[in-house]
């Protein structure tokens, strides 16, 4: 099983390396082969320590590799944790990556960098892989540092574009800030614990003070919301939409972005001791999946919509880990996962067939030009808002009972949002593919086509997931499923679950109700796209101003303060300080040259006066 | 009896006095040579007084070794009032100033 | 033991190096070619001795390769040399960072001179680094500034006089107290055992008794030397002018090396001599490090060039390696002392590069530049990965050091550590948004039509990105080497009131 | 009481020796001719060997006649000559201001202190050691030769070496420099 584990992180790595040192004598084509192949066996590898696992006699097998910090009392291996929430991790990353990187080839097909392309996106698998296998933070750390460079990378693909290598750098400097979260995280339990490795740490948790408990799980919220683009780090996510569709998709909607969660859920143990810092996390959650759904109500951009409704849907996931709902969480996360890429591929898709317009204004109508995407994007678009028998209801419902169990006002704010999701992708739905046809000016009117096989393929296969998703944790078999095989992994679960079945059917009722709310707003609202302005905030569309005031408030501020310093205090102050005691030498100096006359009878004097002194003080001493 | 060694150290503090006001007044390069001949006169006078009252032969071998150096610097010192002759048609001090500050 | 020949030879060749490059005046290219094989040599030479350096022995308490001979009784020299696991890693970065510099940073102009002073500044700096005596240690450290001062003066911008002059003032006057001080020690040593000989013998000196008070005195009087020389903040100012004034061999050689013997000797001597002193010290340096941190982020945020803006994130680097110098645990100085090395490795990276857009295009202005990528992906991947290992990115060398670094400071000086952490997204911010203007966007003019990387280059480049990706991924060797040499010198000053 | 305690003949010496020194010293310091400054120097000179034949240091006394009055001021009568320099000198315009004043002062507390120092020191029995062998007629050239060369053998050495610097030195100073002119020009 070692060997099977260590070779399913080392494919995508094998894949990186074999394109950067042989990639200029590839072509394009073995280059797509080389990069889908190596994630594709990666994803089998996956499946069969999947099964390895639950054949083995323990559910945490530690795969250690090799020493890779030891000074003092610090040991940090470089060794993997093989246990149900990882592998299942590993399962859908690999999964729906190896998807990706297949419609990747057509997606990407005649692009000057095309190899770059993939040689970032095997690193960013690669990376994803060292995340979840991590046994220990640092590693885990190394592969979170990994994505979010990746990320950088393609977010920033297009450099000539100022705003895609604002964005880039955007991504990374945000991300950089919830970092600080995580170090803080790991510089605390080192210090108590003296150990960073999962295991070693859940054991000896019981010693953390309350206090020091809740500053840790303090800590590692802000490098979730970093990551997971949460409140209030979650405004670099619509920028990066700058990035190449397929890593939308991939990244920023399907694996990524969830590493929040995931560390979440992994710290579970820890999250336990401290109330407050959960209670913290699940109003975060609660709050961003409400805010971000609001703003996307009014986002013209259809890959920004789909952006902000990532954010409210990992809202959704924080929400579930905030109340001790983890298999929920990751039930959620793994749907969202199917039903999000679907979506992103699908407007991919779209895109692609409109020539990169991704201003919804200028689509409508596409429903008979792409016979394949539209189906697909019709599930996708059902599954998010709620609608059952798909992922989402089921998903979705799971959180939403755990919240109701838990909290009465976050639910209330759950189903709000719930609305609003299935209000805002009806009106992104309808834009893109009903009413009239106002692409003609960016096609040049020509048809907009279909994409190739290898881009509907992963579509289908994604709604097919979509579909049937939601038999991985159905309400009724809740210990045999997902949430029964994650449970050894969890320290803290929520009393979920054992509400009675009718309070079950209840809140499904209401859920469906929601969906079905927003749905029938949207299409009242937006069968006509001529009068429905007015439901268009601009307070929303520019996100609630929140980059205006990050910009007046920390951004200019500091530029300011770094000019300052260049131009005044770093030549006048400091330097000037210095230059003033040089100044100051220099004037007593032209004081003192006038001592010297250049007279040799002055020097003469003043020897003779000299002895005198001398000899003054000789007689004074003998007297 | 002799006369007691204080005269003549007396004698030699007032040389030395003269010679180094003459030293601090006069302009002329050559006359200040002079008095600082006067001075280490004043100094010999000093050491052999002191060799006969300490009765150590030291004083006088030391004397030797400041005659053989007073020698060795008016060489060199008149050599210097040579050259500067020559480009100043002077032996004025003040008039070489030019190592001012 | 193994023996001290090693060490002489590494202060002969360059020696010999040096005289060999001035000699040859007569045929164009041979010095050039005397510095290189002397500099091999010098490399090939500090492999053998990081190899053969037994860490046992430091174990057992003991210098490796070490030897004394007194050349002057009356006036204390002597010529003492030993290395530990802490001055290893200098070793093998000074051989390294000359033959990079002559390899990547080549200047024609008056070539055997500007190379003899090269191997002349090889050879004083491994002598500072090889001191086992603070006499000899103040001897090859002042000597430094002389190769230092022409290299700027002669071959630099064109302030080139004020940046040599700043530089040399600035760390003269910082030795003067460093001189002061050594010289107060040595006689206090000697007082104390009387009858005994002058001597500036680091081990016998670190044996001195002394009061808090005069521990403090001296304490301040080293570090103003080496706070100068890192640059720690506020004394950093000769830093930027003169980085951007020197030729790139030379701003290689004081950046990536000469800084380090800052810092080495604040933790070697400054440190290690004075652990009364810590005690009230150690806050004051730590909140100046930190300063430091902060500071130099921001200002490289806006500054105008290139080599400005690797010397104001130097100072910020500078602040990470000082933190784990003064912070009194293992974990940090181990931290420390191989960020030394990584910074060196990361800095020359750094300044090759820029030192190749210079050539192209004669200017170092950030603002002449944009969208380099266009037209040269090579320089600009060779520039990302040195990039992201002075970010700290996780599995390329800076992150271990600074993880470490920030580790153990956590867990003796947290609040220093925590405002310390923020200098990590600050280097993040400065880094991408340089390299967003000079390698994104769209190139026009001369950017368009500005060459790659020649393989010559790209092959200098070689050696820095595989020690960067190296000791990244498997730094365990190195800090073996490191660990017990650093371990003891805690344990030496531990004991005045310090918890590991 | 000083005439009655010393016998007449030394007295007599030391005040005709010091009539000599004092004469000729301020006779230097005053005249404004500098052959006569040379001749008034060679009186002091003579003063001097009159006070050390005085104190049985006949030797010295020789050689200051020889060597001093001899050489030395002959050296400077050569050079005055051989300048043209034998004009006055302005004594009575000083162009340093308060430079005499400031000399008298610090001459004056020199030579006051000086004084002073030897009134009050104890060494300064008054009277001469009784025990002198300095003071046998025949002088005391072996004793100050056999200190010359041996205890003193290096010094002595030294001071023959630098005497030959010194005249080298002297000619190198003097020469005419119209050699390196000639080839700088050329």
């Amino acid at each position: 099983m070692a060997t099977v584990a260590t070779l399913l992180l080392l494919m995508p790595l094998l894949g990186f390396l074999s394109v950067l040192l042989l990639g200029r004598y590839m072509s394009e084509k073995q280059v797509g082969v080389v990069g889908t192949g190596v994630v594709a066996a990666s994803f089998v590898l996956a499946v069969i320590t999947f099964f390895m696992l639950i054949h083995h006699s323990s559910r945490e097998v530690t795969v250690n590799l090799f020493s890779w910090i030891s000074v003092g009392t610090l040991h940090v291996p470089a060794a993997m944790l093989v246990d149900p929430l990882s592998i299942t991790m590993c399962l859908f990353v690999t999964g729906i990556s190896a998807l990706i990187h297949l419609y990747s080839t057509g997606y990407m097909h005649g692009e000057k960098d095309f190899r770059k392309f993939f040689l970032y996106l095997n690193l960013f698998v690669f990376s994803m892989l060292l995340l979840v296998l991590a046994n220990n933070l640092v590693l885990t750390f190394v592969g979170w540092e990994g994505v979010g460079l990746c990320s950088y990378w393609l977010v920033s693909y297009y450099f000539d574009r100022d705003s895609a290598a604002s964005a880039g750098k955007k991504a990374f400097i945000y991300n950089r800030v919830g970092d600080v979260g995580m170090l803080i995280a790991m510089f605390l339990l080192f210090s108590r614990l003296h150990t960073l490795t999962y295991l070693t740490i859940f054991e000896r948790s019981g010693t953390l003070t309350p206090m020091i408990a809740t500053l840790v799980v303090l800590a590692l919220l802000l490098a979730a919301t970093g990551k997971s683009a949460q409140i209030p780090l979650f405004n670099w996510l619509p920028d990066a939409m700058e990035g190449p569709t397929p890593v939308s998709a991939l990244i920023h909607a399907a694996t990524m972005v969830t590493a929040g969660v995931y560390l979440l859920v992994r710290m579970s143990p820890v999250l336990a001791l401290s109330h407050s810092g959960r209670m913290t996390i699940a109003v975060i959650g609660g709050v961003t999946a409400f805010v971000a759904a609001t703003i996307a109500t009014s986002q013209k951009d259809i890959k920004k919509v789909l952006a902000f409704s990532t954010i409210s849907q990992i809202g959704y996931m924080v929400l579930a880990v905030g109340v001790g709902a983890y298999g929920a969480a990751i039930f959620l996360m793994i749907a969202h996962a199917f039903f999000k890429a679907l979506l992103f591929l699908g407007s991919g898709s779209v895109i692609h067939s409109l020539n990169g317009e991704q201003d919804m204004r200028k689509m409508g109508g596409l429903q008979k030009y792409l016979p394949l995407t539209f189906p697909t994007f019709l599930i996708g678009w059902l599954a998010i808002s709620g609608i059952p028998p798909f992922a989402g209801f089921w998903s979705k419902g799971d959180v939403l009972t755990n919240v109701f169990e838990h909290n009465k006002a976050l639910w209330a704010l759950g189903v709000l949002t719930a609305i609003l999701t299935a209000y805002y992708m009806s009106r992104l739905f309808i834009l893109t593919f009903r009413g009239t046809e106002r692409f003609r000016a960016e096609t040049e009117g020509h048809d907009p086509h279909e994409s190739p096989w290898v881009m509907t393929t992963p579509l289908v296969v994604l709604a097919a997931l979509t579909v049937v998703g939601g038999i991985l944790d159905l309400p009724w078999v809740h210990h045999d499923s997902l949430a029964g095989f994650l449970a050894p992994t969890f320290g803290y679960v929520a009393a979920g679950g054992h509400a009675d079945t009718v309070a079950q059917y209840g809140l499904a009722l209401v859920d469906v109700a929601a969906a079905l709310f927003g749905l029938l707003a949207a299409y009242s609202i937006w069968r006509n796209i001529s009068e429905s302005k007015r439901w268009e905030s601009p307070f929303l569309e520019h996100v609630w101003h929140w980059d205006d005031f990050y910009d007046a408030t920390i951004g200019r501020p500091l530029t300011e303060a770094a000019r300052f310093g260049d131009d005044v205090i770093e030549p006048e102050v400091i330097d000037g300080a210095i230059t003033g005691l040089a100044v100051s030498v220099r004037r007593s100096a032209e004081g003192l040259r006038k001592v010297q006359s250049g007279f040799v009878r002055h020097y003469a004097l003043a020897t003779v006066l000299g002895l005198a002194v001398v000899i003054v003080f000789l007689v004074a001493r003998v007297g | 009896m002799n006369v007691p060694a204080a005269w003549y150290l007396v004698l030699a503090a007032g040389l030395f006095g003269i010679g180094a006001f003459g030293l601090l007044t006069r302009r002329s390069a050559l006359i200040m040579f002079m008095c600082i001949e006067l001075m280490l006169n004043a100094v010999n006078l000093t050491f052999v007084t002191f060799s006969r009252t300490l009765n150590d032969i030291s004083g006088q071998a030391i004397v030797f070794f400041v005659m053989v150096v007073a020698a060795a610097e008016v060489t060199v010192g008149l050599g210097i009032v040579v050259a500067v002759f020559r480009r100043r048609s002077s032996t004025s001090v003040d008039e070489l100033s030019e190592m001012k500050g | 033991m193994h023996s001290s020949w090693w060490l002489t030879f590494l202060l002969v060749v360059p020696l010999v190096g040096a005289i060999g490059a001035a000699l040859t005046r007569k045929r164009e290219g041979r010095a050039y070619a005397v510095a290189i094989a002397a500099s091999v040599l010098e490399l090939a030479l500090s492999l053998v001795v990081a190899f053969l350096y037994n860490d046992h022995v430091a174990k057992a308490q003991t210098f490796d390769f070490a030897t004394r001979h007194v050349l002057s009784a009356p006036f204390g020299l002597a010529y003492d040399v030993a290395i530990d696991g802490i001055s290893l890693l200098m070793v093998v970065l000074t051989a390294l960072t000359v033959l990079l510099a002559l390899l990547g940073a080549r200047d024609r102009r008056q070539e055997p001179a500007f190379v003899a002073w090269l191997l002349l500044l090889t050879c004083f700096t491994m002598g500072s680094f090889l001191s086992h005596d603070l006499l000899e240690f103040f001897i090859f450290f002042e000597l430094t500034l002389i190769p230092c001062y022409f290299i700027i003066s002669q071959w630099g911008g064109k302030e080139r006089s004020k940046a040599a002059l700043k530089f040399f003032i600035y760390t003269f006057t910082g030795s003067a107290f460093l001189l002061i001080g050594i010289l107060y020690l040595a006689f206090a040593h000697q007082h104390q055992l009387p009858g005994s000989a002058l001597t500036f013998s680091y081990s016998a000196l670190s044996a001195t008794a002394m009061s808090h008070g005069t521990a403090v005195w001296l304490f301040i009087a080293f570090a103003i030397a080496f706070a100068v020389k890192a640059p720690i903040w506020p004394l950093h100012t000769w830093s930027p002018l003169t980085y951007a004034e020197a030729p790139t061999a030379g701003s290689i050689e004081m950046s990536a090396l000469l800084a380090k013997l800052g810092t080495y000797g604040l933790l070697r001597f400054a440190v290690g001599l004075f652990p009364l002193a810590l005690v009230s010290m150690r806050p004051v340096i730590l909140t100046l490090a930190v300063i430091g941190i902060l500071y130099g982020s921001m200002l490289a945020c806006t500054t105008p060039d290139l080599k400005r803006f690797v010397a104001y994130s130097s100072l910020a680097q500078m602040g990470f390696i000082t933190l784990g110098v003064m912070s009194g645990s293992t974990i940090a100085t181990v931290g420390a002392v191989l960020l030394m090395f990584n910074h060196g490795v990361i800095t020359i990276g750094f300044f090759l590069i820029i030192g190749f857009i210079e050539k192209r295009r004669g200017s170092i202005l950030i603002k002449d530049f944009k969208g380099l990528q266009g037209p040269a992906p090579i320089m600009a991947a060779l520039f990302t990965v040195v990039m992201l290992a002075s970010i700290g990115l996780p599995g390329l060398s800076g992150f271990v050091s600074e993880y470490l670094i920030l580790i153990g400071t956590f867990a003796t000086h947290s609040w220093w550590a925590v405002v310390a952490t923020f200098g990590v997204v600050a280097a993040a911010l400065y880094l991408l948004w340089a390299y967003q203007r000079v390698f994104h966007g769209k190139a026009e003019g001369a950017n368009a039509e500005m060459a790659d990387a020649t393989t010559h280059e790209q092959w200098v480049l070689v050696p820095v990105i595989l020690l960067i990706v190296v000791l990244g991924v498997f730094p365990k060797p190195v800090l073996d080497r490191i660990t017990p040499s650093v371990q003891q010198l805690i344990h030496h000053v531990a004991p005045a009131g310090v918890n590991k | 009481m000083i005439g009655a305690a010393y016998s007449i003949p030394s007295v007599l010496v030391f005040v005709t020796s010091a009539m000599l020194i004092l004469v000729g010293a301020i006779g230097v310091i005053s005249v404004k001719n500098p052959v006569h400054a040379a001749l008034c120097l060679i009186m002091t000179l003579f003063g001097v060997a009159v006070a050390f034949v005085a104190q049985s240091a006949d030797f010295l006394a020789a050689v200051q006649i020889i060597v001093y009055a001899g050489a030395i001021v002959v050296l400077f009568l050569f050079v005055i000559m051989f300048l043209g320099v034998d004009r006055r000198e302005h004594i009575h315009f000083e162009p340093l201001v308060g430079q005499r004043a400031f000399a008298a002062v610090g001459v004056a507390i020199t030579v006051g202190g000086l004084i002073a120092l030897m009134a009050r020191s104890h060494w300064v029995s008054g009277a001469s050691s009784v025990t002198t062998k300095l003071s046998s007629g025949g002088g005391n050239v072996k004793e100050l030769g056999t200190a010359v060369f041996t205890t003193y053998l290096f010094a002595f050495e030294a001071t023959a070496a630098l005497l030959i610097i010194a005249v080298v030195g002297a000619v190198l100073l003097a020469r005419r420099e119209s050699a390196t002119q000639g080839e700088e020009s050329a």
